[in-house]
């Protein structure tokens, strides 16, 4: 892990950065859900996001893939802005997401879960698929093979029979793989992972955080992690941005973040338990 | 979508782990709560002049009336239903007994009670002021002729008698049962689908046998009767079982050779619908015509709402623009401009006007919530039909006068497709029927149909998935648009004439029911309520089989579809798919219990068998 | 490893399917083209075949077609006196039997539900009780049959058609309610050989313009005792212009073909006379509030107001007009539409004139069955419980009456059986004359318009007991 | 799930722009409609008056005075119906198709009985008691007919997605509403004739007794269900359920129960709007229910849906565009026969209001799981 982990700490402090907010601020009415955030990830970089509930760590993935709207500054992804994109356009541009409570296409397959995802990277319209062209059939070949693939990532619990079974019938620990599946399957350069081992047993935990390692490695991914299990932050990130009431209070490696007076008082208040 | 129905329902918790009742002990509140809901229904029944109106309808020539044969189905009806709770998911509580039978006849005496007090009430009081039906011609009919209180004595008589019946039939063995209701179900189907039968036989050549079935002027007659039953319980009893058998067969195909075996069955089917109409006379080749158009218009909005989910309450304003654009394209009589385009070019034409108008339509409504998309797309539909209703486009499309004299459809120069003969109109919606099904089918299986899919299950994430949710809403909108105005192309060449009355909102509700009475999303269950809606019952402007229902078609229909969604909210023929999502609940137990699904380890148990998930 | 095979055999099923699609739509455009022709081609033969068997009268199964050279040829051959002396006909639309114990099979195509039963409901009763009072024909019962419905609509019309011409042993058909459904029904049922004799069409594309020209939807078979519109709008025209003396009006429709129609009628004769039209506007059916409409018409202060509607919107037009500034001293004026004992005993309406048929039916009495009018009234008012809702009941009442006599003038009775000439059902409309009804003497036109063409306006006395004062109480009578 | 918010900023896609162009051009047939009307009542022989429709004659004042009174009192009605529509759907998340068919029960009812009453000699003798007879039973079967309704058809059906409460509401309607005509007949019945100060104009503002009537009888109504609602315990538990019905529960809100109490609330405004319809029209019909019940849910969705007082501002903002805009809209720009558009004005107002506002007037307010 430390091997390939100092070389993209290394890449990561010298490429260009891939994603990029800039003074973004937040605003639901009077509330400031994000306020001048600026922060940065780069290529191939692990970074978690952690916080206390309700600094704005979500808000900061919707922002991205603009399930809300930037009140002020700016989102640069590959050296283009984001604003005024479109959910499905910031997800063709590259950032894949995944979501706080996990939320499949229940009563879809598994495999059509992942088919669905590779939508904005086909092109097949309705007349291929009319006249039965060989590019259409092509493509839902290429389509499959890929899901395929991409499932079987995940060792033996998404393939086989279970392909072909509604996504509802997972199990919890599998639908957070499926979820990650789905991401994965829209060709990403960079995921937006929240919360991915909320609710799940040491055992299942321990086996994602070392997925997320492997994403980076083996498919290149740039991940942002929201995370609250401090051991899977230690054990993943690159470097931990802490944000508290929609500021960034601290940035740096894991031991620096821990160890910030400022971070500990936001996660235990001052004394008086104020959140 | 979150679920929040608990997977038992109190009450069936509680009769699961209830002891067995004794064998003579009845729950008398449920036994007079059902009796006096059947009583209720039977006066309701029996005041909206439907025993009398149907009174001309004879099922068995001398003994027995449509009219009668309405009133003794529900004492019958609740006399088998009261024993219901006894039987849980196919396992007999208590072993039933005399208890069925006590049940059935008190059951069945109140039922009866209904219509004795109803008729002692009609002789002494006169509600004629409201209520219409409140007539001596009533009284007569339920009295058989005689006073009031022999209508008294005798619905009492006959309400117990078929309560007892209907208790009996819950004793009877399944084969036995299913022998008795087949016969039932025969003589009464054979009579009431006379005109269908002998317009067949007489297309076939069998006049002899339907001759023989039926008296010269309506109903199957005494000896025919007992024949006919006789016959058809014989092959239930024969064919018990076979029928279950060769559908488990065919479920448990694998691969190809499921695929052939489907190929086959659709070949067959379509190899019916091909030569059936060669023999039908012009009374079924009507209603083929009738139900094929349905269908199309049913397979249009079942893009829309099957697969893309998008509820479109305004479906009838493609139907509208594709007639109406047909009509002025082709006829010489339209108003303003008249270019007399043969059919088949108009038709082009008019796929393209049709589209543009699902694209105007759709544009603003496609990211509205769902159900005010259902309430803007009615007010759409309505909009449409009073443009091409007003005095002030009547320069363009004829007003109230509608456009008269549209030329029959020409195909090639081969042959004129007009409603006189509806024959040819049948086979020409048949062709578009197979393009409108073959469109929906590659569709469904293809990267647009898994982006309906996705927005239709959630749409923020199917978004967040890449999937430009308008763009992909916008194509069903328009797909459905498209279907829907050959619909309405072949109306206005079948009819020869457009008003504004065929477009009412009513027509787009129909067809919304047809999809969900078959079953969303799956287009063998379309086509087949259809055709038992269409068909049997009737369109809103079109008669169906049973005529004599027409003025309380819209009544069942309405109490049609509420049953429906009570008790099968997934439609006769249900998709896959669609299925899932009313029951996610009970088939994730039940995959759970055959040990398919994941325990929480993640994929540490042992394969199951492969389920079929084809869909 | 599972996965190529899972991609081959899906695309197989897609192949498989896409050969079943395409070679079903090239067998149906075959089958639609093929069938079609062998139908035609086998029609001669048929009635070739069946002729011999139904002059001989012996196969039970031949009921209809007789070609008319088999009869011309055969005729004289036969050396025991005709049985069908003096039935009319000359079988060239076929002959139909009716065995000994059967029925004479008429149908009744009339609007029985929806918002224009109101309509066509009185016309299909009328109907009834005309067929009981009439009795039998020639020992024959007549069955009416199941009442089919119109739904005052072309697809509908045309639908219900279609089930009646099924059934071949239709000798003619009462109907339509609707000149819309008229205009696709009636094609089809003359076509078969039957007559449709409608109470309530009116407008004149379905008959013709009075002049000698046939309509665009005129087909030989077809009659009416209804009136041409035509008339009427010319009548209610010539009143408000003459006898109130107006030279400004305007008028009201609500979207139905034949409300519309008729206001047009009376807008273009108006203007003709030399009158002012100040407005010319429509509601819906459903609408309630008519302010909006009324305050439309107010603007052009018109001396008298034409609404040829039907209820309930006619109800509400004429309780909100007076309070509608600008039309307080408007004229109310409306047709037969809401001519009925439903709408005249309505307090708003007092004083309101009516154009319709003359309702003065008073001593008129069916020649056929006998009966008053006054006695058809009360024997519908007994039966039905309530007072017929529309203006043209009676004008149902004597189409099936004639249709009845043409039967029994063009049918003779052999071997027990009796038969039914097709043509000469109609011979024996197309030569009516002077045929007393409940409405009044009718005469049939070539083109099939029978009922009698007088218009009449009357002016509602007001309230509930004078409904049938209020019918007699003409103050305008045109006869063109 | 996060808010959605809307978002400004440029149309970006082709959709976006189509949209733009609508509600430009919406707005622009809206200005022009008004500036040719005000040209025409300044002098309506200028030539900007004539140049879409030369025939164009303006209203007078007392004219234009009359339009609104009707629109308002019609849409007064709208608004009542629509209380009930807001209700439940604000506490259950679907459109109940079938509550303008409780509308007219509710007219039915106060047909009947007013019938009954004036054959007794009662409704003569004393109309304000017979007024407020026939209110009370007409609210009493018609909040037990949508009782009713909710037992049979929809609480089986709780849970289930929304597609399938909706789709069963348009079967109670035919039910309900072929029922009607199967029962009572086919024909438009009508109320027996009102006493003379209700239809005629009053000196007071130039209204006739019976608007005036139900401009109050809806206002007050109005005020007691807004007292219910936000004042009384019962009112407090429907707000908690509206919010959401599990955490309701948790609290020891007999959930059932309120949804019962709302629907026959409901039930009560519809039966109140029914009887003032048939005091303002005087006559009934089976299909009285269906156009105006659909009017009124799009006023409650104009509003915003679950909003008590948007429900009033968008029916009276429906009953008012549809009397009033035909003649100052349409007519001035050369539209001929604009009455038999005043449907299509209605719907179009709903079009138009979503298009510049999708959450109505007032916003919505919906349950917690419904704001996606």
């Amino acid at each position: 892990m430390t091997e390939t982990h100092a070389a993209a700490a290394i890449a990561a402090e010298t490429g260009p950065p891939l994603l990029e907010t800039k003074a973004l601020s937040i605003d639901f009415g009077g509330l400031h859900a994000l306020n001048q955030l600026t922060f940065e990830v780069r290529e191939g970089e692990i970074v978690s996001v952690i916080g206390p509930n309700g600094a704005g760590k979500t808000t900061l993935f919707n922002a991205i893939t603009a399930t809300v709207e930037a009140s002020a500054g700016d989102i640069v992804f590959e050296g283009r802005s984001l604003l005024g994109l479109d959910p499905n356009q910031v997800t063709s541009r590259g950032i894949a997401r995944t979501f706080q409570n996990v939320r499949l296409f229940a009563n879809m397959s598994v495999l059509e879960n992942v088919m669905v995802s590779q939508h904005c990277r086909t092109k097949q319209h309705a007349f291929g698929a009319l006249l039965y062209t060989k590019a259409f059939r092509r493509e839902e070949a290429e389509i499959r093979q890929r899901a395929e693939k991409i499932l079987s990532f995940f060792g033996t619990r998404l393939v086989g029979y279970r392909m072909d079974q509604p996504a509802f019938t997972l199990s919890y620990a599998n639908r957070r793989r499926l979820e990650i599946a789905r991401a994965m399957a829209t060709q990403p350069k960079l995921i937006l992972l929240d919360e991915p081992v909320a609710g799940m047993n040491p055992v299942e935990s321990a086996e994602l955080t070392g997925l997320v390692g492997r994403l980076r490695d083996e498919w290149g991914f740039a991940i942002v992690v929201i995370e609250h299990d401090m051991g899977v932050v230690k054990e993943v990130s690159d470097r931990v941005v802490v944000l508290d009431h929609g500021e960034k209070i601290a940035e740096g490696d894991y031991a620096a973040v821990a160890s910030d007076p400022e971070v500990i008082e936001a996660y235990l208040g001052k004394g008086t338990g104020e959140k | 979508m979150t679920d929040t129905a608990s997977p038992l329902v109190p009450g069936e918790a509680k009769a699961l782990l209830a002891p067995p009742r004794p064998a003579l002990s009845h729950d008398w509140r449920r036994i007079v709560r059902i009796g006096s809901i059947a009583a209720l229904g039977q006066a309701f029944i029996a005041l909206s002049n439907m025993p009398v109106r149907l009174d001309e309808r004879l099922i068995v020539k001398p003994v027995l009336s449509l009219g009668y044969l309405v009133l003794l189905f529900l004492p019958l009806a609740v006399g088998y239903r009261q024993g219901h709770q006894t039987v849980r998911e196919g396992v007999p509580v208590f072993r039933p007994g005399l208890n069925e039978v006590v049940g059935g006849f008190s059951c069945g005496l109140i039922a009866g009670g209904g219509l004795a007090v109803l008729a002692v009430l009609l002789a002494n009081f006169d509600l004629r002021e409201p209520l219409v039906n409140w007539s001596p011609i009533l009284l007569d009919l339920l009295a058989f002729g005689n006073q009031a209180w022999f209508a008294a004595v005798i619905w009492l008589a006959i309400g117990a008698g078929m309560g007892t019946v209907g208790g009996v039939l819950r004793l009877l063995g399944p084969t036995s049962r299913r022998a008795v209701v087949t016969m039932a179900i025969a003589v009464a189907g054979a009579a009431v689908l006379e005109s269908l039968v002998v317009d067949l036989a007489e297309g076939m050549g069998l006049e002899a046998l339907t001759d023989r079935l039926y008296d010269r002027r309506g109903g199957v007659n005494w000896n025919s009767a007992l024949g006919l039953a006789g016959v058809c319980g014989i092959l239930a009893v024969a064919g018990r079982g076979r029928l279950r058998q060769a559908r488990s067969r065919h479920a448990e195909l694998q691969g190809a050779k499921r695929t052939q075996a489907n190929a086959g069955l659709m070949a067959l089917a379509a190899a019916t619908l091909i030569v059936l109409p060669l023999f039908a006379g012009k009374l079924t080749n009507e209603l083929l015509a009738n139900v094929g158009l349905f269908v199309l218009l049913a397979l249009g909005l079942n893009v829309v709402v099957g697969l893309a989910g998008i509820l479109d309450l305004g479906y009838v304003a493609f139907f509208a623009v594709g007639s109406y654009s047909t009509a002025v394209l082709t006829a010489a009589t339209s108003p303003r401009i008249a270019p007399e385009m043969p059919w088949l070019v108009a038709l082009i034409v008019v796929v393209i006007i049709t589209g543009l108008a699902g694209l105007f339509i759709g544009a603003p409504v496609i990211r509205m919530r769902g159900d005010y998309l259902a309430i803007v797309t009615l007010g759409f539909g309505e909009i449409i039909r009073l443009l091409f209703l007003s005095d002030w486009l009547s320069g363009w499309f004829g007003g109230s006068q509608g456009i008269t004299m549209i030329p029959a459809a020409d195909i090639f120069g081969l042959t004129e497709v007009s409603g006189t003969d509806p024959r040819r109109v049948f086979y020409l919606v048949l062709v578009f029927c197979a393009l409108a099904i073959y469109v929906s089918w590659r569709l469904e299986r293809s990267r647009m149909g898994r982006a309906w899919m996705a927005v239709r299950e959630d749409e923020t994430v199917a978004e967040a998935m890449g999937i430009n949710t308008v763009n992909v809403k916008l194509l069903a909108f328009v797909v459905g648009a498209v279907l829907g105005s050959f619909s309405g192309a072949i109306f206005a060449a079948k009819v020869g004439s457009v008003f504004p009355a065929s477009f009412l909102i009513l027509v787009s509700i129909v067809i919304l029911v047809v999809v969900i009475f078959g079953g969303m999303g799956n287009i063998v269950g379309v086509i087949a309520g259809a055709a038992v809606l269409i068909g049997v019952l009737g369109g809103p402007k079109q008669p169906g089989l049973l005529i004599e229902f027409s003025e309380f078609k819209l009544l069942i229909y309405g109490a049609l579809l509420i049953w429906m969604m009570l008790a099968r909210p997934e439609g006769l023929m249900p998709s896959v798919r669609r299925t899932r999502e009313l029951h996610q609940q009970e088939m994730a137990q039940d995959a759970w219990l055959r040990g398919e699904v994941d325990d929480d380890g993640g994929g540490n148990r042992p394969a199951g068998p492969p389920v079929a998930t084809q869909s | 490893m599972g996965l190529p095979r899972s991609i081959k055999n899906s695309r197989r099923k897609g192949r498989a399917f896409t050969v079943v699609i395409a070679l079903l739509s090239v067998f149906a455009l075959l089958a639609a083209g093929c069938g079609n022709d062998d139908d035609e081609a086998q029609a001669p033969e048929d009635t070739a075949a069946a002729a011999p068997e139904a002059t001989t009268a012996a196969a039970p199964e031949a009921t209809t077609a007789a070609a008319p050279e088999a009869t011309a040829e055969q005729a004289p051959a036969e050396p025991a006196p005709d049985p069908r002396e003096g039935a009319l006909g000359d079988g060239s639309l076929g002959v139909v039997e009716v065995e000994e114990g059967d029925a004479i099979q008429i149908r009744s195509l009339q609007s029985i539900t929806g918002d224009t039963a109101s309509f066509g409901l009185p016309i299909h009763r009328a109907a009834v009780l005309a067929v009981e009072d009439y009795g039998q024909v020639r020992g024959f019962d007549v069955d009416l049959g199941t009442s089919l419905d119109d739904l005052c609509s072309n697809d509908g019309g045309q639908a219900a058609a279609q089930i009646i011409v099924a059934d071949e042993d239709v000798i003619g058909v009462l109907g339509t309610s609707c000149s819309g459904a008229a205009v696709a029904a009636a094609p089809l049922i003359t076509d078969a050989g039957q007559v449709l004799i409608s109470g309530g069409n009116t407008s004149p594309a379905l008959t013709s313009d009075l002049v000698g020209n046939p309509g665009p939807n005129f087909v030989e078979g077809y009659y009416r005792t209804a009136h041409n519109d035509l008339y009427q709008g010319a009548a209610m025209a010539k009143f408000v212009r003459e006898d109130l003396g107006f030279s400004t009006a305007a008028a009201i429709h609500d979207g139905d073909p034949y409300t519309q129609g008729l206001a047009q009628a009376f807008v273009d004769a108006f203007e003709r006379e030399g009158g002012n039209v100040t407005g010319f506007s429509a509601v819906n059916k459903e609408d309630t509030d008519m302010v909006p409409v009324l305050t439309e018409i107010a603007a052009g202060s018109p001396e008298a107001l034409f609404f040829p509607i039907f209820q309930p919107a006619g109800d509400f037009i004429a309780d909100q007009a007076p309070g509608v500034s600008g039309l307080g001293d408007t004229v109310l004026l409306a047709a037969d539409g809401l001519l009925n004992a439903n709408y005249l005993p309505l307090p708003q309406t007092e004083g309101m004139y009516f154009s319709g048929p003359d309702q003065r039916f008073g001593q008129n009495a069916n020649e056929s069955t006998g009966k008053s009018a006054d006695e058809l009234t009360a024997s519908y008012e007994e039966r039905y419980g309530e007072p017929p809702s529309s203006a043209f009941w009676a004008h149902g009442y004597d189409a099936a009456t004639i249709l009845l006599d043409a039967i029994e003038a063009a049918s003779w009775t052999e071997d027990g059986s009796l038969w039914i000439d097709r043509q000469g059902v109609r011979d024996y409309l197309y030569a009516l004359r002077g045929y007393s009804g409940i409405i009044g003497t009718l005469n049939c036109d070539d083109f099939g318009d029978c009922g009698s063409s007088k218009i009449t306006v009357v002016q509602n006395l007001g309230g509930e007991e004078n409904v049938q004062e209020s019918l007699n109480n003409v103050v305008f009578s045109y006869e063109p | 799930m996060v808010p959605r918010t809307l978002r400004r900023g440029t149309p970006r896609t082709g959709v976006d722009w189509f949209l733009t162009f609508l509600r430009v051009s919406a707005l622009t047939v809206v200005a022009l409609g008004l500036l040719a009307f005000i040209a025409q009542e300044i002098d309506s022989d200028n030539p900007f008056a004539r140049w879409a429709n030369p025939d164009a004659t303006g209203l007078t004042g007392e004219q234009f005075w009359g339009l609104v009174v009707s629109g308002v009192s019609q849409g007064a009605m709208y608004g009542l119906i629509a209380l009930g529509y807001s209700m439940v759907y604000g506490v259950l998340g679907f459109i109940n198709f079938a509550h303008g068919e409780v509308f007219m029960v509710g007219a039915m009812t106060g047909m009947i009985t007013s019938n009954k009453l004036a054959d007794a000699g009662m409704w003569e003798s004393n109309f304000i008691g017979s007024l407020v007879l026939i209110v009370v039973v007409s609210v009493i079967v018609c909040s037990l007919t949508a009782v009713i309704m909710e037992r049979v058809a929809y609480r089986p059906l709780r849970g289930q997605p929304r597609l399938i409460p909706l789709i069963t509401s348009i079967g109670v309607s035919f039910f309900i509403q072929n029922a009607s005509i199967v029962l009572l007949g086919p024909a438009a019945k009508a109320y027996p004739d009102v006493p003379d100060w209700v239809k005629t104009k009053h000196t007071f503002l130039q209204i006739e007794g019976s608007r005036i009537l139900v401009i109050l009888v809806a206002a007050a109504s109005m005020i007691c269900l807004w007292y219910v609602v936000e004042r009384t315990k019962s009112g407090r538990a429907m707000r908690a359920v509206a919010e959401d019905s599990e955490i309701a529960a948790l609290m020891g809100i007999d959930v059932n129960r309120t949804i019962v109490k709302v629907f026959a609330l409901g039930g009560a405004m519809a039966g109140m709007a029914g009887i003032l319809w048939g005091i303002l029209f005087r006559s009934v019909i089976h299909s009285t229910g269906f156009l105006p019940g659909i009017k009124a849910f799009s006023a409650a969705v104009v509003g915003g849906i679950g909003h008590l007082g948007g429900a009033m501002t968008g029916g009276l903002t429906i009953g008012v565009a549809e009397s009033v805009g035909p003649l100052v809209i349409l007519e001035p720009l050369g539209v001929s026969g604009v009455s038999q558009l005043r449907d299509a004005v209605a719907f179009a107002v709903l079009i138009g209001v979503l298009l510049l506002r999708p959450s109505g007037i007032f916003g919505e307010r919906l349950p917690a799981e419904d704001r996606t």
